[in-house]
């Protein structure tokens, strides 16, 4: 049952990549864009908890975790590019 | 039985409410709308994935499993963050302070209004020391 | 096991961090640990020559890992001749750099010098295709840093060319060892050698495109054409010392030619049979012409300088191209002395240019020193086009001896002669634009010295005297040119040998995968 | 002295929970490591958390955590709901300016956060002097009602938790 | 016997160690200059004439010394009767030179250079004609080439003596290098390069396929260095040269080289009818065109050029009729002719150097007021007209008698006919330079007030004079050296005498014929020259330099066109290439087929798969939007990443993933300065072009991943599994290579980390220092940007995440050698960490509470890492070996300490310092550009600010 | 998994390749770093493709060497993702600097033989135009 569970939740998670995917095709403003590749980490972190569960492994915690902090880390470098142009200052 | 259950739940609530925060990016017009959506990924989302993989490793792999909570608190500490940025973004590419409502105080929007000159440094405004 | 083997690597490598960290601020340390250093280097490259002169291959195995596990470096006749090369070329280059305040015109020129050093030592020495990779890309990094050293504008123009050519060319080098990897399953050159040879024929074609795209690459380095787009304006726009240090740069990609080519996919292994020495033929060839044909058209001191060094690329690499025992002895020949002239001209080119204030080829007022200098360009000159007496006319000798088979001897024979005419006119038209406009002018002129008033001629002798130490890597490369001329019987000799270890690549193989020096863990 | 060298002990005792959560097991050993290492790194960290916010009432603070979980859940229902049926043209969105009490940057920060993790509502940006902070609200009829909520449910519970 | 075979290495090196003479005495004055300079020469005729007596007796001496042997060049040198005629003449003449030129140099010559090249050229001249090895001849050949180009270009003022020392250079050059390929082909063909051994081969050497090549080549070195048409027409351009060079390198030496090649090789080349049909023709063209032109130049130097020019078309002519008769009058003609054409070269130079002109049309009348000059030049003339009591006679007779016994084309009287017309124009010419220039009333016109030199002047030619009439009486003086040289060029015995009277026979009459015909050209000058003015006839000067500038400039765009310094072009051409090379290199080789299955694809993976080929067209579509670019860019390394989760790579993905944040940030901080757009540049051809290229690229390097995707291999990985844990202690395979197995390459990379930091810095530093710096100090902001520098909600939330970055950073860390992780990721978040506080509270403030310098931290690292590998020395293991163990402390559970772990942290601290040192760098120059510097860590803290209006009154 | 792992390093190669030839630096350094991604995959791709089978040792003793994927690749791999960053930190930092210097970012040159590419004896001189200005986009107007 859990694989079902699992093999669900992974096709949402994909579906929603794709409609990531399209705003960030579609945009139509930066942010936007931006936005739609802060959501694709989220959707990615979850992916990987998923596999995890899906191969009863925590091998792969350390890569979701490090993909949460960093993609935080671009989101605000990529805002605040736009913000002030330069990101440290 | 009743505990895979459970973990199905979890990962079934997760699993909708990511995918219903992704949808929601493309459905919502404007984007300081779509900005509300990804909360919903974050939150439940990805909270309902984490709790189903802690469950998991705790109830069927026999294995106490909490370092999902690390995930937790970057996530929650980091998306109000970036949430704001990317208002804040939004606002400067596209709106103007007059098409936002007033502060109500002497200051604008920090976004438009330079920040009140601090009346004490808290250091001495000492010439930058390169550290080279 | 003998820890000399990696000091040419180590010494640099921890000489380095502390120049860089410890003397950034004070010059005089710098420069004279720098000097230490690099005559330390000399002086272990001396001691390696004398160790692989006895004709043994020398193992030392990284992290006491047996091969093709851990990596190796491998001291061979050829690896220790590499590196005797590079160190007495750097101690000439630096000293130049020092006398010129080159090294005061920019940043962290010591600490680049001695990880371009480190590099350079490392990728002669090792004997693992992918910690080449390595190597490369530390001597290509300091390279990068050297190259603009000092800035201004079209250094840092011509800097951003060579760097993207480069890294295309360091992709390119990481597909080709992924191919190698992927049919052969290992990385160290000695097991790569057995099993290219013991492949299966279903992996023809990948051994094939490796073999072609290690070429390739190698190529980029050596300047074949057409993959030597970068060199000219490298050359020419790079400081005078990295210039000169650059001749080894060019070397090393025709190094790993004849030792990867020449090793692994020679004429006699069946998977490449002779595609890499037909196409290498080609490649050379064309080379051959597109530098002396850049010679004859050049404008700047530079470019000729460079053309030169690219035609001088092509002739070695078309000895290398029929990787038979002698021709591979020539190329090696022809490699000593090419490296030694590219870097005399480039550094008298140098001063010259410091005296002109320009490099432009046309006629122009004499400078100080003009006999001098014209004396020292004519004899650089002579030993880069070719012309006797000295070591380039052996050496071109000794290839064209060497190119004798019916079907190539017609086309090499052809692009090399006239290849040297061209260069010879390119260089006489050169030098005359750059010293024969006048002499009635030029005070420190010898025969006006004899008549000129005292103090007149004692002035001059000061303004001589001082720069005398600017010279003096100048002539000590020239030196070294016709030492090479001088002793051409005993060195040819020494190369006799080192291409006879390279060919019978069984001992090399042997002592790698077999060797009984690596202590038990 | 001991302030010196434990500048926020707070701080290095959720760090040692920080360690024992990413090896992901509880064994003496890493509670020794993890308050070790937690020490150090508050202390190598303390220049660049200059001042200290003053927590009054820790208990306080689980309280409040609990409210904001659950007003997370029942408004992510809502919002999903929201989203998944509302028509575009019928959301009502509103800017909306929440005047602040609060001065401390930290508690200043977790009402932002909060406001932005409650779904529905998103922090936008603070006046340039710290003492508003604009909110956008997705679909509300009362921007009033949003504003007042946000003040008695979050601010007043941050007032009484930060000094 | 040794001793005297010993001479011949130093007589050959005499004069190139005197060449180092005069630069030394130049400043003991030109007296002392010119008087040592001889020194080295008289040495060498000294010895040279203790070897003369054993020659002529028929000894033959050899001297060798090893040199180059696996080219079988050594540097040999033999001496036979040819070998002692023209070492004696070099020396001799040049001796003579040596005299001449220090009276005929003005004060403002340099002297000293002078000399020098003079005896460098009298060393390469003396090697050839010495030299036992033809390699060491081609050197010794090579040398006279650059060494008259630097005698000709001695004037360097004059524009005409640079470039008749570049025509000079170019035409023997070319032919020197013929030359070198024709020698090797002869050494090939008799397997030595020995010249006894090549001169004993020569029917081998007939006999042989490549003997036409040989010849043909070797031809070409020796036309072109004689001036034989169509080479012919450098030498009267280096004649701009100062005339002591031109009376030795016309007469004795440089053009003799050619004929003495000839010589040289006479029995091993000679006697066919290539040689001759080749050798014979070309002499005889080139002597008639050569004295015809001769008779309508003005120039004293230019006639006597062109009158070279026929004299040795005259030798070449005799010494490719093959017979032993012609060589003897070839020998004997090139004694005769040095002496005449030496002794009038210094009469030329004597009356150029007194009447300030060479022009013949201003000359005459000079046998009045130069009474010595004029009688020297008669006598040297009347030898070259061939008079009878000269010396030129003898030998013109022997050839005017050769020439007409010989058949060309089965025509018995053509070659007569034509080298009795040659014989003409010589009279007449000769006479003209008697006539017009000593002859007739004295003028009044002459640039400079003429009379004969001072002895020192006219004694070399007085000398030459003497050996004129002397030999034109009394033949039987010179019949052994004649025998002599012959001998050895034919290689027989000969015996002959050299008399005055042969009786009324054809050459006589020829002779007569013309004589007569001579002085009716002569007579008739004024009416031919105008006749030969409005002849239609090629310039040579002309056609070398169009063909020369032709030449240079089709180079010249050649290499501008291939080289125009457009990368984007050498980039196509290169990966084109690659393409090819690659697809040639993979046709000829068989490929087997697939041995494993596909792998399944889940449909996630294919979701990855989209998002990622999405990605790329996105980038390459929008690379002109930079930002959305570098957006996008974003997305594909997060798919990577995945994908090496996926794929089983653990590592890889955190790796990828950090230095994809840190990479991007790098992106952002550059963009900043750059336009933030592209514009557009390239047109649709272009980019379809490149479109196609790129398409082929990806198109063969996925077929190539795929073909071998496909197959199973062999690996040597399984040695590191099997050994990972017991050898290199640690259960993160891909971290024990990295830190044990292959620490080496991990060393490398550290540095190459390091040096990118050095790099940057050093190139930042030079930046700001140069113009750049200046022009960032002027740089403007746009208005439109936000006023929130350090957003309150950004530093509140970094002031919790650092120290918990910091933890995971740790715990990376340390897990490394076990679990996914270790010191190069660790570098990354710790540095990912540190830019977060610098993103939110600025550079400023947060570099304030920096303690350790970056620059330091690399330093460590590499030290660390590199003294870790070395530490293993102690234990007497080669660098890098690792050394570990399980340390237990009781309540703390394992705790591994591995030596590994050490070079891991300089591995860290390498990466941490180069990554904050290329940030800071980039940062600093914003910074320049004008940036305020931030004392607080937040623009507007609102607690602070409270506080400090309610202490106020307390003046806290 | 096969053919989209091949698909996929191809059009990073052709978008690298084809960015590369682009006129800018910064498309060309937006190319390098797409053939960088490129070749990192292919060098993983040597070692085959395997799912779920990490390099991680489960005990201490290997005894199914097909349990885990071909470690080395991964190595190799790393250490030239490690390298390639470095390199293209430089890149950028020249393509920074020639920019600054130049006035514009375009990546092709004069040929070097073209008479105003003499160097300068001693101090390198870059043209010295105006100060530049950083600009920023136009705000965005809505589609
Ligand atoms: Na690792
Ligand atoms: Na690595």
């Amino acid at each position: 049952m859990i694989t079902y569970a699992l093999v669900f939740a992974m096709a949402c998670i994909g579906l929603g990549l794709l409609m990531n995917l399209w705003l960030l095709v579609r945009g139509p403003g930066r942010a936007d864009r931006v936005l739609a590749l802060d959501t694709m980490v989220i959707n990615v972190v979850a992916l990987l908890i998923l596999y995890g569960i899906r191969q009863g492994t925590g091998v792969y915690f350390e890569a979701s975790m490090l993909i949460a902090m960093v993609g935080f880390v671009s989101t605000v470098a990529y805002c605040r590019f736009i913000l002030r142009g330069d990101i440290i200052e | 039985m009743l505990v895979e259950i459970v973990v199905c739940v979890f990962l079934v609530i997760g699993a909708l409410f990511g995918l219903v925060g992704s949808f929601g990016l493309l459905k919502l017009q404007d984007t300081m709308q779509r900005l509300h959506a990804p909360t919903k990924a974050t939150t439940l989302g990805i909270g309902g994935v984490l709790i189903a993989s802690m469950l998991y490793f705790l109830l069927i792999k026999d294995s106490f499993s909490f370092h999902e909570l690390m995930i937790t608190l970057f996530l929650f500490l980091t998306a109000p963050i970036s949430a704001n940025f990317l208002a804040q973004t939004h606002i400067s590419l596209r709106m103007k302070q007059s098409d936002l409502p007033e502060s109500g105080g002497a200051y604008g929007w920090s976004l438009f209004d330079d920040p009140p000159v601090m009346e004490k440094p808290s250091e001495p405004a000492a010439p930058t020391q390169a550290p080279h | 096991m003998n820890h000399w083997i990696i000091a040419p690597v180590i010494l640099p490598a921890l000489l380095a961090p502390l120049i860089a960290f410890v003397m950034r601020h004070d010059i005089v340390l710098a420069r004279a640990a720098s000097s230490v250093g690099t005559l330390a280097l000399l002086a272990i490259s001396v001691g390696l020559t004398i160790m692989a002169a006895n004709g043994g291959v020398h193992v030392y195995y990284l992290g006491n890992w047996p091969a093709p596990f851990g990596i190796v470096l491998v001291l061979d006749r050829l690896s220790a001749l590499m590196v005797l090369l590079t160190a007495l070329l750097a101690v000439i280059v630096l000293f130049h750099a020092i006398a010129t305040g080159w090294d005061k015109r920019g940043n962290h020129f010591h600490a680049l010098f001695q990880f371009q050093l480190m590099g350079i030592c490392g990728a002669f020495l090792t004997g693992d295709a992918f910690n080449l990779f390595v190597f490369f890309e530390v001597l290509l990094i300091a390279s990068y840093g050297l190259m603009v050293h000092a800035g201004g504008k079209v250094r840092l123009q011509a800097g951003l060319q060579y760097v993207v050519m480069n890294l295309v060319g360091s992709t390119l080098f990481l597909f080709a060892l992924g191919t190698l990897y992927a049919s052969t399953g290992t990385l160290n050159i000695a097991d790569l050698i057995v099993k290219v040879q013991e492949s299966n024929a279903g992996d023809d074609g990948l051994i094939r495109v490796a073999a072609m795209l290690l070429l390739i690459v190698f190529g980029v380095k050596a300047a074949l054409v057409p993959l030597h787009f970068w060199l000219p304006a490298t050359y020419a726009n790079a400081p005078a010392p990295v210039a000169a240090l650059f001749a080894i740069m060019t070397k090393v990609g025709a190094y790993a030619i004849i030792r990867i080519h020449g090793m692994a996919f020679g004429p006699e292994n069946p998977a490449t049979g002779s595609l890499i020495s037909d196409w290498l033929f080609v490649l050379a060839l064309v080379t051959t012409a597109v530098g002396a044909i850049g010679v004859f058209g050049a404008r700047r001191l530079g470019s000729l300088l460079s053309y030169a060094v690219i035609g001088s690329m092509g002739t070695l690499l078309l000895a290398v191209s029929a990787f038979d025992p002698y021709a591979i002895t020539t190329a090696l020949y022809y490699l000593v002395h090419s490296t030694f002239a590219a870097a005399a001209l480039f550094l008298l080119a140098d001063l010259i240019i410091a005296r002109r204030g320009n490099d432009w080829l046309g006629v122009q007022p004499a400078t100080v020193q003009n006999g001098l200098f014209a004396a020292l360009f004519f004899a650089g000159a002579i030993a880069m086009a070719g012309m006797p007496p000295l070591s380039g006319f052996l050496g071109k000798l000794m290839i064209l001896d060497a190119l004798r088979s019916p079907e190539v001897i017609g086309w090499a024979w052809t692009a090399i002669l006239l290849g040297s005419l061209l260069t010879i006119l390119g260089f006489a038209q050169a030098g005359s634009g750059l010293f024969w406009k006048s002499t009635a002018s030029t005070p420190s002129d010898m025969g006006k010295a004899a008549d000129a008033p005292g103090d007149q001629a004692k002035s001059d002798t000061d303004r001589l005297a001082t720069t005398a130490l600017a010279i003096a890597p100048s002539m000590i490369a020239l030196c070294v040119l016709a030492a090479l001329t001088v002793m051409a019987g005993p060195v040819t000799t020494y190369l006799e040998a080192t291409s006879a270890q390279l060919h019978d690549s069984s001992n090399y193989v042997d002592a790698v995968l077999n060797g009984n020096s690596r202590e038990e863990k | 002295m001991l302030r010196k060298l434990v500048p926020h002990p707070f701080l290095a005792v959720s760090l040692a929970c920080v360690w024992l959560a990413l090896v992901n097991k509880i064994t003496l050993g890493n509670i020794i490591l993890g308050g070790f290492l937690g020490l150090v790194i508050a202390l190598i960290t303390a220049p660049y958390w200059p001042g200290k916010p003053r927590v009054r009432d820790p208990f306080k603070v689980v309280g409040f955590v609990f409210l904001v979980m659950w007003d997370i859940v029942v408004a992510n229902v809502q919002i999903a709901l929201i989203i998944l049926f509302k028509p575009t043209d019928k959301l009502k969105s509103a800017w909306i300016t929440v005047p602040l009490e609060l001065t401390s940057p930290e508690a200043i920060t977790v009402l932002a956060g909060t406001i932005t993790m409650t779904p529905g509502t998103v922090s936008a940006t603070l006046s340039s002097c710290g003492r508003a902070i604009l909110v956008h609200a997705l679909h509300t009829d009362d921007p009033i009602a949003v504003r007042d909520d946000i003040k008695s449910r979050y601010e007043k519970r941050l007032l009484e938790i930060f000094s | 016997m040794f001793s005297e075979n010993g001479l011949l290495p130093i007589i050959a090196i005499l004069p190139f160690l005197g060449a180092l003479v005069p630069g030394l005495m130049i400043r003991a004055g030109r007296n002392a200059c010119a008087s040592f300079t001889a020194i080295p020469t008289v040495l060498a005729l000294v010895l040279l004439a203790s070897l003369a007596p054993g020659v002529m007796s028929g000894t033959v001496y050899r001297a060798e010394i090893t040199w180059l042997p696996q080219l079988q060049l050594s540097a040999s040198f033999f001496l036979d009767g040819l070998g002692l005629l023209f070492a004696f003449m070099i020396l001799g003449v040049g001796l003579l030179i040596t005299l001449y030129a220090r009276f005929y140099l003005s004060s403002k010559d340099p002297m000293g250079q002078f000399y020098t090249y003079l005896l460098l050229f009298q060393g390469a001249m003396l090697g050839i004609v010495l030299s036992d090895n033809i390699l060491l001849l081609l050197i010794f050949w090579e040398l006279t080439s650059l060494s008259s180009f630097l005698l000709i270009g001695y004037w360097k003022h004059l524009p005409e003596g640079r470039q008749g020392a570049r025509m000079a250079l170019t035409v023997t050059g070319a032919g020197g290098l013929a030359m070198i390929g024709g020698m090797l082909i002869l050494g090939e063909i008799v397997g030595s390069y020995q010249l006894t051994d090549i001169l004993a081969a020569g029917d081998q050497i007939k006999a042989s396929a490549w003997y036409a090549p040989a010849v043909i080549l070797i031809l070409l070195g020796a036309f072109t260095k004689s001036a034989q048409f169509p080479f012919h027409f450098w030498l009267p351009h280096a004649m701009a040269a100062p005339t002591p060079v031109s009376a030795y390198l016309h007469s004795a030496t440089m053009v003799k080289a050619g004929v003495f090649l000839m010589a040289r090789m006479w029995p091993a080349l000679a006697g066919t009818e290539l040689w001759f049909y080749v050798v014979a023709s070309v002499g005889l063209v080139t002597m008639v065109l050569g004295a015809v032109i001769a008779l309508f130049k003005d120039d004293l130097k230019a006639l006597l050029a062109f009158s070279t020019v026929s004299h040795l078309g005259l030798l070449t002519m005799l010494l490719g009729f093959g017979t032993p008769e012609a060589a003897i009058a070839a020998v004997f003609h090139i004694i005769n002719h040095l002496t005449f054409k030496a002794a009038l070269f210094m009469t030329a130079g004597i009356v150029d150097h007194e009447t300030g002109t060479r022009d013949i049309k201003r000359l005459g009348g000079l046998a009045k007021v130069m009474p010595i000059t004029a009688a020297i030049g008669t006598v040297a003339a009347l030898s070259m007209a061939g008079f009878p009591l000269f010396n030129g006679f003898l030998s013109k007779e022997a050839m005017l008698h050769e020439a007409s016994h010989t058949t060309w084309w089965e025509n018995p009287w053509i070659v007569g006919a034509l080298a009795t017309l040659g014989a003409l124009f010589s009279v007449a010419y000769s006479l003209r330079f008697i006539f017009h220039v000593f002859a007739g009333p004295v003028r009044d016109d002459y640039p400079a007030k003429p009379h004969d030199p001072g002895f020192g002047m006219w004694a070399a030619p007085a000398f030459l004079c003497v050996f004129v009439i002397a030999i034109g009486v009394a033949p039987f003086l010179a019949t052994p050296v004649v025998k002599m040289a012959a001998e050895a060029v034919t290689g027989e015995d000969l015996s002959f005498y050299l008399k005055i009277w042969h009786g009324v026979n054809t050459a006589l009459l020829m002779s007569v014929a013309a004589i007569i015909g001579g002085v009716i050209l002569l007579v008739a000058h004024r009416p031919l020259e105008r006749l030969w003015a409005t002849m239609p006839r090629p310039e040579a000067k002309t056609i070398f330099d169009s063909l020369i500038t032709t030449t240079q400039q089709v180079m010249r765009w050649l290499t501008g066109m291939l080289h125009q310094g457009a990368i984007s072009r050498y980039l196509a051409i290169f990966v084109a290439a690659t393409v090819v090379l690659g697809l040639i290199a993979f046709s000829g080789g068989a490929m087997g087929p697939a041995t494993r299955d596909l792998t399944p694809v889940p449909p996630v993976a294919f979701v990855g798969w989209m998002l990622l080929m999405a990605a790329v067209a996105m980038v390459v579509l929008f690379h002109r939007m930079r930002f959305r670019a570098l957006v996008v860019i974003g997305v594909i390394g997060l798919m990577i990443s995945v994908g090496f989760v996926y794929l089983s790579a653990p590592d890889l993905a955190l790796t990828q993933i950090s230095v994809e944040t840190v990479t991007i940030l790098l992106l952002l901080l550059a963009l900043h300065f750059l336009p933030k757009q592209s514009p557009h540049e390239s047109g649709p051809a272009r980019r379809a072009g490149d479109a196609t290229l790129a398409v082929m690229a990806g198109v063969a390097v996925a077929a190539l991943a795929y073909s071998f995707m496909m197959r199973d291999f062999s690996t040597i990985s399984d040695y590191y599994l099997a050994n990972s844990k017991s050898g290199g202690g640690g259960t993160n395979v891909v971290n024990v290579i990295l830190v044990d197995f292959r620490g080496y390459d991990t060393y490398g990379e550290i540095i190459v980390l390091g040096i990118a930091g050095l790099c940057i810095f050093a190139l930042m530093e030079a930046l700001l220092n140069g113009p750049a710096g200046r022009k960032l100090r002027k740089a403007e902001f746009g208005p439109d940007r936000s006023r929130d520098r350090h957003p309150l909600m950004m530093v509140v939330a970094t002031r919790v995440m650092l120290p918990i970055a910091l933890m995971v950073g740790v715990y990376i860390f340390l897990r490394g050698h076990n679990q996914p992780g270790g010191g190069f990721v660790a570098g990354l978040i710790f540095s990912i960490a540190l830019l977060m506080q610098y993103m939110a509270s600025g550079f400023a403030w947060t570099t304030r509470r920096q303690r350790i310098e970056y620059h330091s931290l690399i330093g460590f690292g590499v030290v660390i890492a590199g003294l870790t590998g070395v530490g293993s020395w102690l234990a007497g293991r080669p660098f890098l070996t690792s050394n570990f163990g399980y340390f237990e402390i009781p309540p703390i559970e394992e705790f591994e300490l591995a030596t590994a772990m050490l070079f891991d942290l300089g591995v860290f601290l390498c990466v941490l310092g180069a990554v904050m040192l290329i940030l800071y760098s980039l940062s600093r120059l914003a910074r320049h550009a004008g940036e305020t510097v931030n004392n607080e860590p937040i623009d507007y803290d609102p607690s602070r600010s409270v506080q400090a209006s309610s202490s106020t009154g307390k003046g806290a | 998994m096969e053919l989209l792992v091949a698909s996929a390093v191809g059009a990073l190669t052709a978008g690298g390749v084809y960015l590369m030839l682009r006129l800018r630096a910064f498309a060309v350094i937006l190319g390098l770093a797409l053939l960088s991604y490129a070749v990192n995959i292919f060098l993983f791709s040597t070692g085959r493709l395997a799912v779920a089978k990490p390099p991680v040792l489960d005990g201490y003793t290997v005894s199914d060497f097909g349990a885990y994927t071909d470690p080395l690749p991964q190595a190799l791999v790393l250490t030239a993702i490690v390298i390639s960053f470095g390199m293209t930190a430089v890149l950028v930092m020249f393509a920074l600097g020639a920019y600054l210097e130049a006035g514009d970012d375009k990546i092709d040159m004069d040929g070097p033989d073209q008479p105003d590419r003499q160097i300068a004896a001693t101090t390198p001189q870059g043209s010295e135009s105006d100060g530049i200005t950083f600009g920023f986009e136009p705000r965005e107007r809505d589609a």
